[in-house]
């Protein structure tokens, strides 16, 4: 099988002449709509909250306008605490931009404590100052909060995950 | 068993200017629970095959259909994306039904314009990256080009081009689902800035927030459902050349492409008789009337005098747009041509309210994919 | 209605590079062009062409499929393009079935492209994207963050040693030296892979599949078609059973440990193909081979969990002990697969479903399995861990 | 009065703030490299399709039409002329914004091809259809499309 393509060398793509460079400009604004909106106005003052679903007999978290098992509107919006149990956590070395870091930062799903299915959480980070032979997954967390001025109604008005089983 | 599909059930939100009060995924799943309940389907149990129709820049999301599922009930199921126009979607849930293995199919699309802050730009970046992008011209600068060689050739007016807009401004006045719906005049599209010769913004549709979720059926996934069919006679699509250099500048092929094929399913000789409402993508003034000559429903250079007498408006003999086209209800880029499409079922149901042509009975819904591309999708659609 | 027998008659690929020459278009030319020629057939055969690219982000161009178009035969003809994240490169087969199945084309291009050098200043800035745009971008993540998770939640829940999947890289990466397309086929041992460059624990640089640009095309058809071209039925291949399913967004509400949406993907191909009975010693007696997406080492495990080809927490074990090699009792990826041959996303599945018929037509070369290869299953996934699609198709004299 | 969408910028909702944080580097490809090593020599490099008798310019690595590979030999210089198939005076850039000085930008048929070449038309007030033209190079050349000025009267 006679396949085709020709390589190029890292210095023969970039340092040709004839190559075309694009800086694109696509830049969004999304509404954050009914669900997420509340979500990030509770972190704002400091809550998780979640949904309950009446059909289901559930409550998950992040919060949704829609259930997406039954169909059916969630409209029953409930605090839960801001405690969690660590579902899977990594030790991440790698940047967005694929650069390296020295020390780790450690991204994790955090089950939300008082969630009825599990797992039932969302994508956070956990202290990156913890010994990476303490954390496990099962382990219960808690989360750190910015301070109060400092909260903008976003994902990061919490600042990480803490372990709560310290000794 | 004659093995014919069916639309079952439409769902429209908005459309609106923005639609700022829900995410996209709230917008399009108050479309969705619409059309399931015209359809009388339940979509968690009664679906066999979901497809969303959207592009990645128009979302701001890479790998977009990672978002489509939870919102039209599809998690867990069969979903897929088309990359494409609703019409194209349409296409592919009427061939997925045809192979016999699956009876109910839904096909969504969604615009969320008002998500995105720099419109042009990304339209921009859909130029080609070598020969056509590195000019810092408006992507509008092909419509321009393309509309003074279409009026050269055809001698259409621009009087007959000002005429579109005012028409489908005015449509949508009656449309509840139109974003757009004014008294224009002639005058405010003539007086509009221009944007690249020959092209005035006023020809151009403006972008507007909206969802449309569709549900099509084999007669077996109709069974003994209370729904009221609109059936898919004919469906085609078309791409004529990506390329500024090898496109037809001439003509609309891609339009005369898949008409010659929707035709031939639909047992359509001469559309202009046998069809009583046309939706034609309208996405520049002119291309409403340069699409309906390239559909073969008038000959080049009659469509722009039909329009001037009256023809092709709500009381004329061949009504185009009635719903206000995409001048009027807002421009939805993936979304036009189910907007299209669910203009023709509310004609063919008779639930067009102030704007239903009495006695139709066979619709076109024809969509355009939009500057740089060449591609076009249609759907001849009959009533019971 | 009953569905049309479907054929795939040939397939087409480019060698997969790190970084090409050509432009999108132009490597979707050679793949497509090989396509044709190998089927004896020309573009003015073809009345549809199915086109498959993932992110428009790494190509660099918005509404990519009409980019591609020219490239793909497409000119004046109806395409079309699916799209399911990394899934997609089966999926456009499975497309070309049910645009052929249906009636409505006889002859389809099915074309698989990426070109992932055009993005900088790396694929992995493309990829921010993927995640939610509203709670999860503002934490800064990477593709391998959500591998890293699934993969240590897999392990946790059935006590996996790392050893047992680094085995697929070893393997993989060793079976892709005799695949013409590949751009890291070498023999690695256990201990390379092992102590490979930690990335995101844990996740080490050989367990990951590199980058690249590269294009896949098939041509399929319809059995009067076959026919009507003199094409014998040794280089045919028949779709046998198909199947998709995508899995809600919510992914950090999901059981990371298990691919239920493979599971039900891949029993609606069984179910198709009158495969009723799931349990995996059937189903690997049934199946020749299979090749499972393995962009990372332990996906290919965690798929021919959810395919049923093998019990919960039990195929990293079967491939530790070599029964998934090429000469195995079941033998998985002999292609060398995303991890040997090269990740051009959609054109690696596709080349994953190219091996399918270059097996089932003993064309595979050096690859070339050993006794009766009657059917093969292909299978990818993408999005937020999400979908999965899976292809099945049949040698030309099966019945 | 025609209707302007709202100015969403400035909406008064919750919304979340967010791009592609990336740049292109294409390559040119096979028949490009030719098209603009062409362009710095001052030459329209294009290629002809014998079996449709049909030459594209810019050059293309195979014919769109009966998809032969259009290989090394079919590669030719053009004349430097060619003729106006559409013109259009561009007011507005990519952004949306006024242009300061609005241009032309036409579409060419380069004589000998049997495409429609995109390029700015200059020097000229008033570029009308099927008006002759000819290429009018910058001095400084890298092998862009830039290198060509654009087209002028011939």
């Amino acid at each position: 099988m006679d396949v085709r393509g020709k390589r190029l060398t890292l210095d023969e793509f970039m340092n040709t002449e004839l190559s075309v460079k694009h800086y694109p400009e696509m830049e969004y604004n999304w509404a954050t709509g009914v669900a997420i909106t509340k979500f990030l106005k509770g972190l704002k003052n400091g809550k998780i909250l979640g949904t309950y679903c009446n059909d289901c007999d559930r409550t998950v978290c992040p919060p949704r306008m829609f259930c997406e098992e039954c169909f059916n509107p969630m409209n029953h919006y409930v605090k839960l605490p801001d405690t969690g149990v660590i579902n899977t956590f990594s030790l991440a070395f790698i940047r967005t931009d694929a650069t390296r870091r020295e020390k780790a930062e450690i991204p994790a799903v955090i089950d939300i404590d008082g969630t009825s299915i599990s797992p039932s959480g969302f994508l956070h980070l956990i202290d990156e100052d913890v010994s990476h032979d303490k954390i496990k997954i099962g382990m219960k967390v808690k989360a750190v909060w910015k301070d109060e001025k400092d909260r903008i109604g976003d994902i990061t008005d919490i600042k990480f995950f803490e372990l709560l089983e310290d000794d | 068993m004659t093995n014919k599909v069916a639309i079952i059930g439409v769902g429209i939100e908005g459309f609106r200017s923005s639609i700022r009060e829900l995410s996209y995924k709230e917008m399009v799943y108050q479309a969705a629970v619409k059309a399931y309940s015209d359809a009388q389907v339940n979509p968690r149990d009664d679906v066999d095959t979901f497809i969303s129709c959207e592009e990645d820049f128009n979302m701001g999301t890479s790998i977009t259909d990672e978002y489509a599922p939870d919102q039209i009930g599809g998690a867990q199921r069969p979903v897929h994306t088309i990359t494409g126009d609703g019409i194209q979607g349409m296409a592919a849930a009427y061939m997925q039904i045809k192979t016999g293995m699956f009876d109910i199919a839904v096909v969504e699309a969604q615009s969320r314009a008002s998500d995105i802050l720099t419109h042009n730009q990304i339209q921009h970046f859909a130029l080609d990256p070598l020969y056509v992008r590195q000019f810092d011209a408006t992507h509008h600068t092909a419509a321009a080009l393309e509309k003074q060689i279409y009026l050269k050739r055809s001698n259409t007016s621009e009087d007959a081009v000002a005429e579109v807009a005012v028409k489908n401004h005015n449509n949508a006045l009656f449309n509840p689902n139109a974003a757009y719906g004014i008294k224009a005049t002639k005058q405010d599209i003539l007086q509009s800035k221009m944007i690249a010769t020959p092209l005035r913004s006023g020809e151009v549709s403006e972008s507007a927030d909206g969802a449309v979720v569709i549900v099509l059926a084999s007669e077996k996934g109709i069974g003994n459902r209370d729904v009221d069919p609109v059936w898919i006679n004919g469906i085609s699509y078309a791409t004529n050349s990506p390329n500024f250099h090898t496109r037809d500048w001439q003509t609309a092929k891609y339009a005369e492409l898949c008409a010659k094929k929707a035709y031939e399913m639909a047992s359509i000789t001469n559309p202009k008789s046998q069809i009583d409402v046309f939706e034609i993508d309208d996405t520049y003034a002119f291309k409403e009337l340069q699409h309906l000559e390239a559909l073969g429903i008038y000959e080049s250079g009659e469509a722009g005098k039909a329009l001037l007498n009256g023809e092709l408006g709500r009381k004329g003999s061949n009504p185009v747009n009635t719903s206000g086209g995409t001048i009027g209800m807002g421009n939805g880029h993936d979304v036009n041509g189910l907007q299209r499409v669910a203009e023709v079922v509310h004609q063919l149901r008779g639930h067009a309210g102030k704007r239903q042509i009495s006695g139709a009975k066979t619709g076109l819904a024809f969509s355009w994919r939009g500057v740089p591309t060449t591609a076009g999708a249609i759907a001849v659609l009959g009533g019971n | 209605m009953s569905s049309k027998k479907v054929g795939m008659v040939s397939v087409g690929l480019t060698r997969f590079n790190r970084r090409s020459k050509e432009t999108p278009k132009e490597l979707a030319y050679y793949s497509s062009k090989m396509a044709l020629d190998e089927a004896g057939i020309t573009r003015k055969d073809l009345d549809g062409v199915i086109i498959g690219s993932a992110p428009d982000a790494f190509d660099g161009v918005h509404q990519k499929h009409e980019y591609l178009t020219d490239g793909s035969g497409g000119f004046n003809k109806p395409t079309m393009r699916g799209y399911v994240g990394g899934g997609t490169g089966v999926f456009s087969p499975i497309q070309g079935w049910y645009s052929v199945a249906s009636g409505v084309h006889d002859v389809v291009m099915v074309t698989t492209e990426e070109k992932m050098s055009s993005i900088q200043p790396s694929a992995q800035a493309g990829f921010l994207t993927i995640f939610d745009n509203l709670i999860e971008r503002p934490l800064g993540p990477n593709l391998v963050w959500i591998f890293a998770l699934e993969m240590k939640r897999y392990m946790e829940t059935y006590g996996i040693p790392k050893e047992h999947i680094a085995s697929v890289s070893v393997k993989n990466k060793g079976n892709a030296i005799d695949h013409p397309s590949a751009m890291l086929g070498k023999n690695f041992t256990l201990d390379e892979v092992l102590n490979s460059e930690i990335l995101c624990d844990p996740v080490r640089l050989l367990d990951i599949s590199p980058v690249a640009d590269g294009a896949v095309s098939f041509v399929m058809m319809t059995e009067e078609k076959i026919k009507e071209f003199g094409i014998s039925k040794d280089d045919v291949a028949w779709v046998d059973g198909v199947g998709w399913n995508v899995d809600t967004t919510m992914w950090t509400n999901r059981d990371l440990s298990y691919p239920k949406y493979v599971e039900k993907a891949a029993k609606q191909a069984y179910n198709m193909a009158g495969q009723k009975d799931h349990s995996p010693e059937v189903l690997r007696k049934w199946l020749s081979f299979a090749e499972p997406y393995d962009p990372f080492n332990y996906k290919e495990l965690h798929h021919l969990e959810g395919l049923q080809l093998f019990a919960k927490g039990e195929a990293p074990k079967a491939a530790f002990d070599g029964v998934t090699a090429r000469d195995g009792d079941f033998p998985v990826t002999p292609s060398g697969g995303l991890l040997g041959v090269g990740n051009p996303i959609a054109a690696a599945a596709g080349m994953k479903s190219a091996e399918l018929y270059l097996q089932l037509t003993g064309k595979a070369g050096k690859r070339q399995l050993s006794g009766d290869v009657t059917r093969g299953l292909a299978q990818a996934w993408g999005d937020l861990m999400q979908v999965g699609t899976v292809l099945i198709l049949k040698g030309g004299r099966v019945d | 009065m025609l209707p302007t969408r709202r100015n969403i910028k400035n909406a008064p909702t919750t919304s979340v703030k967010g791009g592609f944080p990336v740049y292109y580097h294409y390559t040119v490809g096979i028949s490009g490299e030719k098209f603009f090593y062409g362009l710095k020599d001052k030459k329209f490099i294009g290629n002809t399709c014998e079996a449709c008798d049909f030459t594209y310019f810019p050059p293309k690595m195979f014919c769109e039409d009966c998809f032969n590979e259009l290989g090394d030999d079919t590669y030719k210089e053009l004349k430097l002329e060619g003729t106006i198939v559409g013109v259009s005076k561009v007011f507005f850039d990519f952004r949306g914004q006024k242009l300061v000085e609005p241009y032309h930008m036409g579409l060419i048929k380069v004589e000998g091809s049997n495409t429609t070449f995109f390029h700015k038309i200059v020097d000229i007030e008033n570029p009308e259809i099927d008006q002759k033209v000819k290429a009018k190079w910058n001095e400084d050349r890298a092998g862009s499309i830039f290198d060509l000025e654009g087209f002028t009267s011939s």
